[in-house]
Parts: C-alpha cells; structure tokens; sequence
C-alpha cells in the first residue's frame, strides 16, 4: 500500500526494512545512533537494535575503512557521511580500498558497503557544507554512484544499494530530505544502473538527477505549455554509466540537455555529452547543452548562493536555444 | 603572574559581549534572517576571551566552527563580525562565508573552517613561517573534544612535535560532539593524556575560570615562542545551547545542563570582581556599554545591503575569471 | 644556451632556479631533502640549502596543510607527493583547503602552493601507484592542474606554476622522468592557461597531454604517411580550461579526437568533447573521439597493465575512423 | 609460556625460507624479470614468522608493502605467492597485484596494501565483525615506523580503544621509512610510548628474537580475544636492504648496516639451537629444505604463463562488465 512520504522518511523505512531483513546490515557513522542522524534519515534505528547502529568518532576515514574490513566478513554496512563534503576526508578510502577490494582480491572478495551522504547546496552553508560530489568518483573504477531524486525512488534505490554487492556512494539531497511523494510501505527494489524515463516525450531530452530531475520536469512543463513535447531522462545510477537509456531517447529526440547541480567543468554532463556525441552523433539536431553551477564555490549568503546554483529558468532557456537551433 | 583588575574587568566586558552576541544571533537565527545554521560559544566565554586575549594581533588564531567568541577577541571590526554572519555585502569576507567562516588576515583571524581538523593542518603552516623566517609568532588552534577524532589532528601534533613548532592546541572539551560523549568517542578519561603520547605538554584546565585559561595560555605561548614547541591544553567547559541554535539537544541530561549553568564562567568572573571591591554600579555599567555595542552591531547588519550577486564568481582565481551569468 | 636533458632533470634545474631567485621558495614532502626524492627529482636542493628543504613524516594531508599555511605568511612551499595517487590522502586538503583560500579570504589571501606529484602507469607497480589523478580535481573550482608533456614544457611550467599566485597541482609522468630534449639552462617562463599546438595540420585535431601527448606525435607521423594531417594541441594547463586554442583548432580541422591516460568515463577528454559540441557544433565533420584507459584499475602483470593503457595504434585507428566518416 | 624445540625448529625453517625467498625475488628482480619494483624483508623475518606463527589461519592478518615474510607464513600456497610477484597467471591473484598486492582470503590473508596506513582502518572492520558476530578472530596490523606518520594510525587507534575491537599493530621499527629515520619523523624515543597517549597497552619487542615476538603477540592475542581490546607492540629490528630492491640506500652508515647485520635474528635462532643440543647437521637439512622449496617455487614461477590480457578487466564490480577491447 502506498503512502505520501517526505523522501527523508523513504530512507528510514528502507534502513528499517533491511536491518529487518538482514542481520549483517547494519549502520555507522556520527550521531547516526542515538540521535538518529543529524538530518534524522536514521531515527528509531538505534532503539530497535542498539548494538547494529553505532555513533563514531569525527573520523570519516574510520568510517569507511571499517566498513569495508566489516564487508569482507559479510557484513553489509550502511554508512553515513554526515555531509557529502565530509567525503574528502575518507577520500582515500572509498577510491583506493572500497573502489579496488573486489578487484584486488581477482574477484574473491566483493565490497558491499553503502555510504550514504546528503549534498548539494540551498540550505545557506557555504562552500563547505553545500557541494555535490559525485565528479570526485567518476573516473574511479569500482565504484557505483546513486542519486535518486524522489521518495519512491530513494526507497527502492536504497534496498537495491543495500542488497548489492559493490561499493556504493548513495548521495542524498539535503534539499529534498522534506520532499513529499508516493511510496509503497512494503519493501521493494529498484534496479541499480539503469535509467528512469521520467516523462515522455519527442522534441527533446533532458537528462537531470537528484534535485536537478524537478528543475527538469518543471522545466519540460513549461515548455509543453510553448509546444515542445520534453522527455526528462533521470539516471538515478549516476556511475557507471547505463547509455542505452539515454542513447535511445536521444536517438529519438535528435537533441539534448544535461543538467546538474555540480559546477560545470567535468561534471556528470560532461560525461554524458561527450558518450552520445561519441555514440550517435548523426542523430543529433543541434548541440548538447549543459545546464549547471557556475564554476566557483558555493558562497553563503543567499543572493550569492542562488546566483551560482541552475535555475528552472536555465533550465528552460538551455532547451529553447537547442530547439531553436 | 598577576592579572590587573583592570584586565579583569576588560574580560568581563569581553565575556559579556560575547554572550549578548550569541543571544542576539540565537534570536536572528531562530527568526529565520541569519541564513543557514550557526553554532554558539554561549557557556563558553571564557575560553575565547582567555586564550585570544594572551596572544598578540600577529599571532595566527585559528577560530573553529563554535568560534564567534574568539573571532570577537580577534580585534576584527565586530560589526563587519556580525554582519558576515548576516550574509551581508558589509561583512568581513562580503557575506560569502557566514557563521562558520568568518575571517581577517590583517588580525591574523584565520577563521575559515567548515571541515573538522583541518585548521590543526593549516596551522602548522603559519607556524612553520615563524620558524622559517626566525620570528616569533604563535599559531593557536580551537579545536573541540569530537574533532580530536580526525586524523588530521594526529599528522598536525605529530609534526609539531618533532619540528618544535610553535602551535598551540586549544582544545574545549564541553563534553559533547553533537550528540556523543567524549567518552563515548575517545579512549582517554582527559584528552589532554592524548599529548602524552607526543612527548607534549598539556595541560588541563578550567575552562570556565577566565584566569586559569589565561595563564595556562600565557605559559604555552611562552613555550612556543622560545622555540620549545607545541603545548595543548584541554578547557573542561560545556556548550549550554544545542549542537546549532534550534537544537534541542535532547540528547543529554537536562540535570548536566543546569549544573554546567550554576558555573557560569561570567557569574564566576562577577563574583570575583565583587569579592575584590568592583562594586555592582561599576559592572552594571560594563554590562550596558556591551548592551548598547550589540545594539549598535544589530542595527549595522540589519541595514546593510545584501552582496552583489556578481561577487559569488569574484576571487575564484588570482588572475583568472571564471564564467558568470553575464 | 640550450642543451638536451632529461624532463626529471628540467624539473630539478627549475627547482634550483627558484629556490635561487626567491628565498621564500622552499621544498618539503617524504624524503625530498637528504635523498633527494624517491623519483631524484629533488636532488642536490638540500645540500644547498638545508633549511629549505624539509622531509616530513609519512603525512600527506599534513604536507598540504603546512603547504597552504605557509604559503598565507608570503612562502613558496613546492611540496612533493612521492606518487599522485597518494594525494587521496590529503584529497581534503587540495579541495577544501588550496583550492578555497582565496575565495574563502575575499580574495585578502592567497594560496601560492604547487603540489608536484609523478602520476601515470608503465612502471608496473599495479592499482596503488599509477593512477592518473587529474579528474579527480577537474570538478573543484580554485584549483590550477598542470601537466607537461616535454622537458622544456616541464621546466618552463613549472617556474611559472611557483611564481603563480594560485594552488597549483603539478603532476608529472614517471615515464617521462628519463626522456630527453632541448631545454635553456637559463630560466624562463612558459604561460599557464595557455594550449600549445605542438604540431600544426589541417584535417584533425588531436589533443594529448603528459605522456600521451608522445602517442598523439607519433600518430600524427603515420598518419601523414597515409597522407592525413594532423594538428596536436597540448592543453599543458589541464585546469581551469582555455578553450580558444582548442576551439580555433577543431574550428579549423572540423574533427576531434583526445587522448587521456585516465579511464575514459569522466576524464579531461570528456570535458573537451563537451566543450567543443557545445561551443561549435556546426562546424563538426564527424563525431569526437576519446582515447583513453579503459575503466578499470590498473593491474600489475605488464601483459595486463598494456591491456588497459591506451597505445598509439589506437589514436591512430580513432583518428582513421573520424577520418572515413 | 614454552616453546617447543619442534617449534623453533619450524620457525628456524620458516625464517631461512623467508631469507632465501627474499634473496630470490632480489635476484630475479635485478635482472629485470619481476616487473615493477619489489621491497624485501631481509632481516626482519623474525618479526614475520613471530607474530603470523602466533596466530590462526582463521585470524585476519594485514602484511604491509615489506610483507613477503608475513605473505609466506599465512599458509597461502607459496609457490604461488612467487608467481604473483613474477605476475602470472599462476600467481595466487591472477598476476594483477605483483608483489605488494598478495592476498588470499582463505587464510586471512589481507595482503593488498599499497597506500601506507590504510589497513590499520580496515582492520577495524574484520576487528568489529568478530565483536558483531561474537568470535573471537582477531585482526593484525602490520605497520611500518614511517607508516605511523599517517593520519589513519589515530582514527585506528582511537577507535579500536573506544569499541576495545580486537585489533593488534604490530609496528616493525626497522629504523627507516625510506631515507628518513624514525626519530626525524616521530617525536618519541620508543614509537610504542604512541599507544600511552590512548591507553593502549604497548610493549617494546626485541624483532631480532623470535621467541620475543612469538610470546608478545601471544599476549596481546589473548587479550584481543578475551574482549580487552587493541595492543601495540613495537618490534625492534632493521631493514638489511634498501628501500626497494636496487635501492643503494646511500643516506644510512655502513657501520650501522654491518651491526645490525651480526644479529641476524636467523643466526640467532641457531645459536639458540645449537645451545639446546640441536646438531648442525640437523639444521643443514633444515636448510637444504628450504633451499629445495625455493627452487621449486622458482620453476613454477618461471614456467608459469602469462596472464590472459582480458583478465585486465574482470572483476572490476559484481554483476557490470566494464567494456574491453573486445
Ligand atoms: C570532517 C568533518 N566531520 C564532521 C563534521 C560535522 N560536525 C561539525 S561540528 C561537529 C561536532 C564537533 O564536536 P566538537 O569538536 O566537540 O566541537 P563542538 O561542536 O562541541 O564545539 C561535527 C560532527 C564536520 N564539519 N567536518
Ligand atoms: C600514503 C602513502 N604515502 C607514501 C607512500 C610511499 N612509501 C611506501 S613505503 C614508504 C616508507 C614506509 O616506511 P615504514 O612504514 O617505516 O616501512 P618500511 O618501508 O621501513 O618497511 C613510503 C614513504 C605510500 N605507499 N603510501
Ligand atoms: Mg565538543
Ligand atoms: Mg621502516
């Protein structure tokens, strides 16, 4: 049966559900056990099962180096960078330990390890507490990078995560933890590394994850009030990369926008740009345009903030230059 | 060493301003005009005002993220202080950094730290410049009882030592992280044990004794300046308000909270100043003249301008513009 | 005068060159002084200036960090990391702290750092101590990456990068440690922000860097045999990107392939296929091609770690098939 | 505790296979046959079969970048350890990690370090699952005097006291971290005195006496087991080589090379033997033995083929092929 949750709550019943399920998942990270995290995605956990929910040290590197060490005893552990920002410190792990254990152990040891970490920026915390991180990961073989953008999604993404046997950065948006949305109470997966097709349509593609997926779908409303027929393409696996999706909705579209919170340089839309352009250029009716943050940090004060950071108006006027090529 | 009642009385006014600082920012936050979160030093005053007030403006001091006190003692222009946390063109860094980043180079206020542990890295640097250039500067690092957790904080104290830097570790122990204990994340009874391990000096002290901090400083600073290298010294203090205005912090006994309150380091300093025939008028007064700055500071950050849009893109680069939205 | 020395040895010239000039220069990083580096690339700094060159501890977050605070009190510090894949251990302090400073300061500070550090595979030494690192600091705005391809370019670049006011990160290429070319003995600058077209042509544009920018040079030499002329650019600054030489290139050739050493998903060649289809689309013949490794780690046994590694019969295949197309 | 001559007489086996192992990895790597480059134990076996020997195959054992020794003693298949660092097909991982990535699962053999200081994290994690799971397995930690440099050390240490997870470092103090000796890199005389500082139960070992290093690392074992948490132990030993074979290693006295080489923990070891009435004849089979094994292990390793190129990338996630060259 399906209730309307904030995408915050999806998370917590996909913890809840799993720890559930399985007694080797379990959950890490600071303040994640009696306060139940300091965006409260791990309440109630603690109290059911006080010794499979721990409070760590201000040591993230701990954090994700546990966990893997935990994972090659079949453990499944569910980690939570308190900000995604905070990853920098556990850099080293995820990319040289977590990324590589399978692959360093030719196969007979997997990694299965989720961190969990909000990012992005609006909530007016500067430059540290406001970054989306999934460019530091993407040109890392081994690891697996989820973004869901919605709570039906975040829900099914996670147990899917959960459940899978490969090193998984899970990143959360700070901005949609309140987001409301359909979600089934039962337990339910979602495919890991395959895209979601968001909305249909035939003049154009946008491709657009986390919270940058509703700047598309308000975007693509917009425009079909003006006639142009969007599909809004959300990866949902942001790494590696599933193309069909994309390549097939190009395809047929003949044109392309990408959008992400991220700065512009070497972003996921980069990356994107440059596999169909590769792969179907002949296709193409006009260039591909990224939408995204302006290539600076994320400053704090709000007329700051809000001036790096992709508008839906951006958003919009990206697709009618493509349309109008 | 002796403290004059004069400086006794200069402190007070210090620790009073910065408790009427934090209330008044508590309030804006809480309204909804400061943007983002902030972490308030109230409880904690003495700490600040004892550790800054032993330093010298070309001494480098190194504010954490629960660092309003400090970067008040810094000499910074405290309304560009509080204005900076408004998110205003007006502030120190033009409202690009707010509560957590509020820093002045020219007094040696190096507060920019969002990431726990970093500054103790940072700090080895500016230390490292003294001892470079053959001066005698001291680099002071504010760090709490959790961030001790970060590796950071064993490379930083792990070089200082064997380079004899001039690094001072000022770490407040208010006995929470957020939510944890510090004994619940740290092995020692009193983190100040932890330098043992280092050959370092430490100490522990009271961190609600304004004195006691002062002193404890002032000895360290000593130390560094005459190249015998790092010292840290543990303040035993505690945050009265949650882990960011608006947390309820629920997490600990309400019993803790209200006796950590009967020792108010400015009850403390009061009775003090009392007992050496300061009489009530003559504090009455310091405490209006900080009212009335607050005042002052309140009404400068709420008049002034928001930033330029176009400065979110400035100083990326020296030397090198990055797009802007035209 | 010019005569011809090797690119580690162009290195170790411009090092004593600036540690001559400027006083505030100094060098620090694991065993950089008494050794000379692991690379001897250092060699011979600390016998003239002992208290100019530091060997630290086996600490690279701390080598950054003391690096960035340095460089606020007016020094120089050119530290080492003994192999860039170990910057993931101070990836915190690159990004959150060099890379902010400046901005972070309002601009009253700067962060005049240079992090070299020897990158790239060929040395057999498996997953730990040959990655290419530069995507991973492709997505973090204050940052400046520099890579040259030649000794000239490595000497000429790397006294500009330490006269530069910005957080520079210098990555070298083991294999090109002992390749040899004309080098001044004098000092001299060579433009950061700023492409050089190593090889001019007129029918496709190559674009390599670091090592491969000697896989690209040799390709172009074949495939002027079969009467294709090819026309490589060498970006040298890989971070912030200068588009016009590049743009004016491709504008010229109307084709485009870029060779990375990096796994293809998210690398420079990415960004530069972006860039170029975004910016101008029409007057592209045919789809851009990337070269790259291929997404995975770096394996040890020399039969699987070529496997990976880009070769120069593969630009010369991409190129032909932009050609035919 | 007593040994047993049968023991010692095994570890007198195991520390001259090691010995001689490590001299035909040198051997094979000066002539350019090993690919990449190779960091030998010599001299400090007594360290690796001290403290593997104390342990269970079900234990998790962490060899460092100098682990051949440790490697060896796992009960991981030797002859196919030398085909890992020869990188063929036959070696224990495919030929894809060469000497510094030999790791076999099966015996806890969690040899795949190359970045100095991060296994002492992923012990806590094998550490912590034996607490989860209520064994009793403990994880060992190999580590270098250099390698303490590292931030990672702390976040360990400090968390492995906190939880009392049963993690045991085994710091070999060879001296060296490449040219840099211990004591320009750490402020403490004895690295051990490190653990105080968390109150960690720390012990300076004799890592030229196997017996030493057995007994110590029984003890902190029994510890480990029973729920009492992390012990330090610091062995006391040298690296008899370079850095990395090839290394001249120019920067340390020769005089300081030959002392350190006149107690070589083997010769020590059959000094012992002798004493308790062990003939030499007895210990020459030993060593012809061991030099049989050798040799064995050398034409598997020679005659063994490459790796299929393919297998470059395999193994890269579970359940997602990343593309070949078809
Ligand atoms: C690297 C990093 N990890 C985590 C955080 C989130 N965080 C900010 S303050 C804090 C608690 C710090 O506790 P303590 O050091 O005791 O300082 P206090 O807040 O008590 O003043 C945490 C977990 C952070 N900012 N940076
Ligand atoms: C994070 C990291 N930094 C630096 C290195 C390079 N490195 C490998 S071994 C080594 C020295 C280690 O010294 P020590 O821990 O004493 O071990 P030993 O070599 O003496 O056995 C260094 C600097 C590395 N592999 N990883
Ligand atoms: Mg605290
Ligand atoms: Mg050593």
């Amino acid at each position: 049966m399906s209730r309307i949750i904030s995408y915050g709550k999806a998370i917590n019943e996909a913890l809840h559900q799993e720890m559930e399920r399985d007694e080797n998942v379990f959950i890490l990270g600071e303040d994640v056990a009696k306060m139940g995290g300091d965006f409260g995605i791990t309440q109630g956990i603690w109290h059911k099962w006080p010794h499979r929910a721990k409070d760590t040290p201000l040591s993230e590197q701990a954090i994700v180096g546990l966990a893997c060490g935990a994972a090659v005893r079949g453990l499944r552990p569910v980690a939570e960078i308190m900000f995604a920002d905070f990853i920098s410190c556990s850099f080293d792990q995820m990319v040289n330990n977590a990324a590589k254990l399978h692959f360093m152990f030719n196969g007979k040891v997997s990694c299965p390890i989720v961190v969990r970490a909000p990012q992005g920026a609006g909530i007016r915390c500067a430059y540290h507490h406001s970054q989306s991180v999934e460019s530091w990961f993407m040109n890392v073989p081994g690891l697996v990078i989820v973004a869901p953008s919605t709570p039906y999604d975040a829900k099914g993404l996670l147990i899917s995560s959960i459940r899978n046997d490969n090193p998984i950065l899970f990143l959360e948006h700070k901005m949609l933890y309140n987001m409301k949305g359909e979600v089934p109470e039962e337990s339910y997966e979602i495919p890991l590394f395959k895209a979601d097709v968001k909305r249909q349509g035939s003049d154009i593609t946008i491709v657009a994850y986390s919270r940058m997926l509703h700047f598309a779908l308000e975007a693509a409303e917009r425009l079909a009030q003006e006639g142009v027929s969007v599909e809004v393409v959300d990866p949902r696996t942001l790494y590696p990369i599933e193309k069909e999706t994309i390549i097939n909705s190009v395809g047929k579209t003949g044109r392309l926008v990408i959008v992400q919170e991220a700065p512009k340089t070497m972003g996921y839309a980069s990356e994107i740009s440059a596999i169909v352009t590769e792969e179907i250029f002949e296709y193409l009716k006009a260039p591909i345009k990224r939408v995204a943050s302006l290539d600076a940090p994320v400053a704090f004060s709000p007329v700051l903030e809000d001036y790096v950071l992709p508008t839906v108006e951006d958003v919009v006027k990206a697709a009618k230059e493509v349309m109008e090529y | 060493m002796s403290i004059s009642n004069e400086q006794l009385l200069e402190m007070y006014y210090s620790m009073l301003l910065i408790r009427k600082f934090e209330d008044a920012i508590d309030l804006y936050a809480k309204k909804g005009i400061i943007p983002g979160f902030v972490h308030l030093s109230t409880g904690q005053e003495a700490c600040h005002v004892g550790v800054v007030k032993a330093l010298r403006p070309t001494d480098f001091k190194y504010p954490d993220h629960r660092g309003h006190g400090a970067i008040l003692m810094c000499g910074t222009d405290k309304k560009r202080v509080m204005a900076e946390i408004f998110g205003k063109a007006t502030g120190i860094n033009g409202g690009r950094g707010g509560s957590m980043h509020v820093n002045d180079i020219e007094f040696g206020n190096m507060g920019f730290n969002g990431i726990q542990g970093s500054i103790t890295l940072t700090a080895l640097g500016t230390a490292f410049a003294s001892q470079y250039k053959g001066t005698d500067e001291v680099s002071v690092v504010f760090m709490g009882d959790g961030t001790l957790g970060e590796g950071a904080c064993h490379e930083s104290i792990n070089l200082a030592a064997t380079w004899k830097l001039p690094v001072i570790y000022a770490l407040i122990n208010n006995q929470y992280a957020i939510s944890t204990h510090y004994t619940e994340a740290h092995p020692q009874k009193q983190l100040a044990t932890w330098a043992d391990g280092y050959g370092v000096p430490n100490e522990v002290v009271d961190g609600n004794d304004v004195e006691a901090v002062y002193e404890a400083t002032t000895r360290a600073v000593q130390r560094a300046r005459k190249g015998e290298g790092p010292t840290l010294l543990e303040f035993m203090t505690y945050r009265w308000q949650g882990h960011f205005a608006g947390d309820p912090a629920a997490y600990r006994p309400e019993e803790e909270v209200q006796a950590w309150k009967e020792k108010c380091p400015i009850k403390r300093l009061k009775e003090k100043l009392l007992a050496k025939g300061e009489s009530e008028e003559a504090l009455k007064v310091i405490e209006d003249k900080a009212n009335k700055e607050i005042e002052e500071m309140l009404e400068y950050s709420l008049n002034s301008p928001e930033p330029d849009p176009e400065e979110a893109v400035k100083h990326v680069y020296v030397g090198w513009e990055v797009e802007s939205k035209k």
